[in-house]
């Protein structure tokens, strides 16, 4: 008996500690969910209560008891008629009202910063700008706009933080993106959320919301060297890739300065813009994605560039504004022995290894 | 309705009685074979248009063509040779309501897909 | 109202109704790929065999004209003809699937099963493939473009290799029929069996006229 | 005045008919090679009955393990396992065959005055397959297991399990095929069996309801049924169409899986909505508060639900305007729902109610199917879907709508029509009591799971943060009494078999043809064909004939 009562008392006590109906608001978009939220709630209770305030109300007033002899009715056109606008309307207020949300959640403001994530089984990897890696944590600053450019590398996965009240799925072969802005420092919680296998339950983290000042220390101090665009720079080089993209008028690949966000178009008349997912397809599908006035000869480099080396030449491609730069390694590569660009480029095994390489070394 | 009602009727006595049974599948249209040959025929002829269309060079519309002529080839086939021409509302319902529930699984699946790049140019 | 149609009947509709939501999946499927790898189709549609196909769309279409005339020879009580046209119409099948099967054998000698040693060889470098470059001069395709035409192949082998078992499961219904006609099951004016059975086969044909031109012309052209 | 409207002949006079279709033939043969649509409803009966044991106790696993933290009662990969286990039984096994397969098998040939389904022998045939496809599950269960979780999502299912998911793909294959057949039967039965008289609109709402939901087996199956072969050819073959390497889309498997599973949740509430119309009608003496609006709302969910799968997908990377259209649609088709619940609540008004056992549980029903409704809509609204999809918001809801819907209306039909199956009452009290049980466990399992999944912890995670377990164990508490709330009816039904009292022919006094013949049916159901002239839940009707039957038998 003593025993029972001392679990009941600590579950009683954690209860109350414990106890919240919803997490913790930490982003800007928070409370406009939790507001459509609660909006929700309060629709469901009214309507709740109603049905069941005429089920246990007709139940008591016309039982058999009091009410002997039922009085048979058809219905009524009217009443049904307001059964099923009433909701028809309250459902469309909903409706409008989410999808302005869910178009606010994922279409990421043009000056947010960008982290990527990559989720594998059974871990999140994120990779700041800075070339800063984390596994399983994210670190943010509070008060500026971050977007999450998210792929997988096997299965789906869901990048799920319940204190931002955002999600996205992260699917293999493409990019997919999400954004948030923090409001409230400290940890909360990162779920993997698509079921994605044995250790599904162990994808979890934290996510960490610094100060501005906090974040800027911790970049500092976690800093490993190069950023991602130098690395994608050092795999442009290594993977020749500036024989063809190289800004000279006689080049057989067009520039790549400033096409980050440019409007493209391709052979195929299609018009497109040039934004992560187009440049991550464009290295791995290169022959759907020729640029007018070019002709597919680009190879593919799907298999050779580990999903990391793509985001480095992404965010690289991303970050370049004049080929100055680009002329120059043109011309350290070709100084260099004729092999080793090129076996990146060419053989599986090799590939694999180089780009890996390139990022060891950071 | 009704008389829909009564023949539900009628054929439960003629569960009873075979040879009833067989009068009353005599009552069904028969299509003369002089229709058959040439709906068969009509069928071939359309075959060999449709591989003489797909040589030709006609840019987007060799796979409209193709559809087309696959299209009234299949429509052919539902009215003459599976009776759909002759048959009840009930059966050409079936039909339209398999057709239609087709055309949404595709129509609003590619929906999804040809809409998946809007709002990014 | 005019016609009764008994409860069999309808019910092979309803069934004919699964079916068609049932390839109604692949053909979404192929759509999609279509759209996305349209020069990847184009490659891999010109290794189909325009003969073959022709051929078989032929074998097919008068296929179910024969069974719509053993339907007639049923209504009509004349079990010679009866015999007549569910024989010709399994010979019939049978040539179907004999040539489908010749067709599967090339593709095999090529190595263009999606999963089994696929190869590339006629999309990276059609000139290694005469019969078909003397035909449609195809260019190569980039390295990444021939890798889709294993999704070509892929549902190539899904969306026939289903007929074809429809084709089977047919066919070995007809021998059944065969057998049962032989006896006069059919032509004493119980013809329902016979008429559900003509439905069934008019709906692989249907199929049939539509995996056609989807799978072999594309672009023909040269 | 009584309470009740229960009017059992003289228990002491009183017998089973001797002939009727359980007595008419003796063996096992003879049940198996039968041809009956009620005697096939019996082996349904029993045989989803062992699957939905099976599921329960996989159930009841789940919730022990999740009563701590720390995955410590099994291994992740084991935990994975049971839960698909549980959702493949439960979703495949047991609720999409429920109440078609065994109640609506049994009546709607009674309800409609017909001798059989329109094809007995396809009626046989897709028990067999049923059979078929829970011993392929049996044998997975016994050769190791799968864990794709019931919605085999690619790549996971094609690439990356080494479990049995070939033997599992062909199960729910098989499993479909036979739900394709009961419901092609149905709209075969409906469309060409009816009795003389008995129009579209004096069928019985259970009739109606079981008409749209065959609607949906017919047409949706089929492109679970190639989703799957698919998935089988992908892991065989390797044909790329799902394989993101290949360059296919993975989430065309979601596209094809869900234009399937969406409707299949209205194939699994549908009927249950039959069985709430009678029972209520029946409970208070009334017909149904605007006949019409009813069975046209269960044709409207059939209609619609075919235009709302991509709600499962809106954080999949989907396009973001395909999204609008498929929220608004879901909103629209949630209109039919609340229009149902509202026609129940106004049929009892000046009715005369009284409070027997199917009545119990359908005001439960209503009760949980209003919430788990209006749950739906809030992921339905792609907003808040964002944040409460994949969580354990979205397990209370279907539980709610799947449970707490489905399982109650099951459950109250069950009991409903429990004397005209068998000839015997079920024993009054006792079930009243296992009625409540199963409400009061039901809500002490499932409501905290809204609560958890607000807070964000997410569905299938064998351990979770420390912080969730307070819910968790209320969760697992709850479960013990929904329990003991589903295994009293399995006892005291059993029980009633042989102890029951015997019902007469209209133990409800109700209106449907079924009851006006005798309890159990004659193998042919009616001696004579009906003929029909009177509306559905015709209460004057049936008063009407009793006078008649008393002039008759007193002169």
């Amino acid at each position: 008996m003593d025993h029972i009562s001392q679990v009941l008392w600590q579950f009683l006590i954690k209860w109350l500690t414990n106890f919240s109906l919803y997490p913790p608001e930490a982003s800007k978009i928070a409370p406009q969910m939790d507001a459509l939220y609660f909006f929700m709630v309060l629709i469901s209770l009214i309507g709740l209560t109603i049905v069941i305030l005429l089920v246990t109300g007709f139940s008591i007033l016309y039982s058999k008891k009091r009410h002997p002899v039922a009085v048979q009715i058809e219905g009524s056109t009217l009443l049904e008629a307001t059964w099923t606008i009433i909701p028809l309307g309250l459902f469309l207020i909903m409706f409008v009202w989410g999808s302005f949300i869910y178009f606010r959640v994922y279409t990421p403001p043009a000056n947010a910063m960008n982290i990527y994530v990559v989720g594998k089984q059974w871990m999140w990897k994120a990779e700041h700008p800075g070339g800063q890696h984390e596994i399983n944590a994210l670190h943010i600053p509070t008060g500026r706009p971050i977007q999450l450019t998210i792929i997988s590398q096997d299965v789906f996965h869901s990048f799920s933080i319940p204190a931002f009240r955002v999600k996205r799925e992260a699917i293999p072969g493409r990019y997919t993106s999400v954004w948030f802005e923090a409001t409230k420092t400290g940890t909360y919680h990162l779920f993997c959320t698509q079921y994605c296998g044995t250790n599904h339950s162990a994808m979890i983290g934290d996510i960490v919301v610094l100060t501005p000042d906090d974040y800027k220390k911790w970049l500092d101090g976690s800093t490993s060297g190069a950023s991602l665009a130098q690395n994608g720079e050092r795999l442009f080089a290594s993977l020749s890739c500036a024989a063809c993209h190289n800004g000279r008028p006689d080049s057989r690949g067009p520039s790549l300065a400033g096409v980050y966000g440019s409007k493209l178009t391709l052979t195929s008349g299609q018009s497109i813009l040039a934004d992560e997912a187009y440049l991550r397809q464009a290295i791995l599908n290169p022959s759907e994605h020729v640029t007018q006035g070019y002709s597919p000869i680009m190879p593919t480099y799907q298999g050779q560039i580990s999903e990391d080396g793509v985001i480095s030449l992404v965010e690289y491609i991303k970050n370049l504004n004049s080929n100055d730069r680009v002329e120059q390694t043109l011309n350290t590569t070709t100084l260099l022995p004729e092999g080793e660009g090129k076996a990146a480029a060419v053989g599986t095994s090799a590939g694999q290894t180089s780009p890996k390489q390139g990022m060891v070394k950071q | 309705m009704a008389k829909d009602m009564q023949m539900n009727a009628h054929q439960e006595h003629e569960n009873e009685q075979d040879d009833d049974r067989a009068a009353l599948e005599e009552h069904r249209h028969v299509v003369p074979p002089r229709i058959y040959l040439i709906v068969g025929t009509t069928l071939l002829i359309f075959t060999a248009l449709t591989v003489w269309a797909s040589y030709l060079e006609l840019g987007v519309f060799n796979p409209i063509i193709a559809l087309f002529i696959a299209c009234v080839k299949a429509t052919i086939v539902v009215l003459f040779f599976m009776h759909v021409k002759y048959s009840t509302k009930l059966t050409k319902l079936t039909v339209g309501a398999g057709l239609f529930t087709f055309l949404t699984l595709i129509g609003m699946t590619l929906a999804d897909y040809f809409t998946r790049a809007w709002g990014r140019w | 109202m005019g016609q009764q149609v008994d409860a069999t009947g309808f019910a092979m509709w309803l069934f004919l109704l699964t079916e068609i939501m049932f390839f109604g999946g692949l053909f979404t499927a192929y759509l999609i790929y279509r759209n996305w790898y349209y020069p990847a189709f184009v490659a891999g549609s010109h290794q189909l065999d325009i003969i073959w196909g022709t051929a078989n769309t032929a074998v097919l279409i008068t296929s179910s004209f024969t069974m719509a005339m053993g339907v007639w020879c049923a209504e009509t009580r004349r079990k010679g003809g009866l015999l007549l046209c569910l024989c010709l119409t399994l010979f019939l099948g049978l040539v179907f699937l004999g040539i489908k099967s010749i067709e599967y054998g090339e593709k095999i000698e090529k190595h263009h099963v999606p999963g089994f040693h696929y190869s590339l060889k006629s999309f990276t470098d059609p000139e290694s493939d005469p019969q078909i470059y003397k035909m449609y001069h195809d260019k190569p395709l980039p390295l990444d473009m021939a890798r889709h035409t294993e999704m070509y192949f892929g549902l190539y082998f899904a969306m026939t290799g289903m007929h074809a078992l429809h084709m089977i499961i047919g066919c070995a219904i007809l021998v059944y029929m065969v057998f049962r006609a032989q006896a006069g099951a059919y032509t004493t004016g119980h013809v329902t069996f016979v008429e559900n059975f003509g439905l069934y086969w008019h709906f692989v044909d249907i199929i049939w006229i539509f995996l056609f031109p989807l799978l072999y012309l594309i672009s023909r052209h040269g | 005045m009584s309470t009740t409207i229960v009017s059992l002949p003289d228990q002491s006079t009183a017998r089973i008919p001797k002939v009727n279709f359980i007595s008419k033939e003796h063996g096992l043969l003879s049940w198996l090679l039968t041809g009956d649509h009620k005697r096939i409803a019996m082996l349904y009966l029993a045989s989803i009955t062992v699957f939905f044991a099976i599921g329960g106790a996989l159930a009841g696993l789940i919730r022990l393990e999740l009563l701590t933290p720390q995955s410590d009662l099994m291994a992740t990969d084991t935990y994975n396992k049971v839960f698909t286990m549980h959702g493949v039984i439960m979703v495949f096994l047991f609720l999409v065959p429920s109440v078609p397969a065994t109640l609506g098998n049994f009546l709607i040939p009674l309800m409609i005055g017909a001798k059989d389904l329109a094809l007995p022998k396809i009626n046989l045939l897709s028990w067999y397959l049923y059979v078929a496809g829970g011993i392929m599950v049996l044998y997975t269960m016994a050769a190791g297991g799968v864990d794709t979780g019931w919605t085999f999502t690619t790549p996971l299912s094609t690439h990356y399990l080494n479990t049995n998911v070939l033997s599992t793909g062909i199960a729910v294959f098989i499993a479909g095929f036979s739900s394709i057949f009961t419901g092609l039967n149905f709209i075969v039965t409906i469309h060409k069996m009816r009795a003389p008289g008995m129009t579209w609109f004096r069928l019985p709402l259970f009739v109606w309801s079981h008409y749209a939901a065959s609607i949906l087996m017919v047409l949706g199956t089929p492109v679970l049924a190639i989703a799957l072969v698919l998935v089988m050819l992908e892991r065989v073959m390797g044909i790329g169409v799902f394989d993101a390497a290949k360059g296919g889309d993975p989430i065309l498997f979601q596209h094809l899986f869900w234009f399937y599973s969406h409707p299949a949740v209205y194939i699994m509430i549908l009927p249950g909505m039959g069985v709430i119309s009678e029972v209520i009608s029946t409970f208070s003496r009334k017909r149904v508060f605007g006949y019409t609006a009813v069975a046209f709302s269960s044709v409207a969910i059939a209609v619609f639900g075919f235009f709302v799968w991509e709600h499962h997908m809106f954080i999949m990377g989907v396009s973001t305007y395909s999204t609008l259209v498929f929220s608004l649609l879901t909103m629209l088709v949630a209109v039919p729902s609340a229009i149902k619940i509202f026609n129940w609540s106004f049929t009892l008004y000046k009715g005369s109610i009284t409070f027997e056992t199917p009545m119990l549980y359908a005001f439960g029903f209503i009760g949980l199917f209003t919430i788990g409704g209006l749950t739906g809509v809030f992921l339905g609204t792609t907003g808040t879907d964002i944040h409460l999809t994949e969580t354990y918001f979205i397990v209370a809801h279907f539980h709610f709508v799947m449970v707490g819907g489905m399982l109650m209306a099951f459950l109250s039909g069950i009991h409903f029509w429990w004397p005209k199956m068998t000839g015997r009452m079920y024993p009054e009290k006792i079930s009243q009591l296992a009625a409540l049980i199963t409400f009061i466990g039901f809500n002490f399992t499932f409501f905290p799971q809204f609560i958890l999944g607000t807070l964000g912890m997410p569905r299938r995670y064998a351990a979770y943060p420390p912080e969730f377990q307070v819910l968790n164990v209320f969760s697992t508490a709850g479960a013990t009494i929904l329990g003991v709330g589903y295994l009293l009816p399995i006892l005291y039904l059993t029980w009633s078999l042989r102890y029951g009292e015997i019902a007469g022919n209209n133990p409800w006094q109700a209106t449907g043809l079924e009851w006006q013949v005798q309890s159990p049916p004659l193998t042919e159901n009616f001696a004579e064909i009906p003929i029909v002239d009177h509306d559905a839940y015709d209460y004057d009707w049936l008063e009407k004939k009793h006078e008649h039957e008393r002039e008759v038998t007193s002169v």
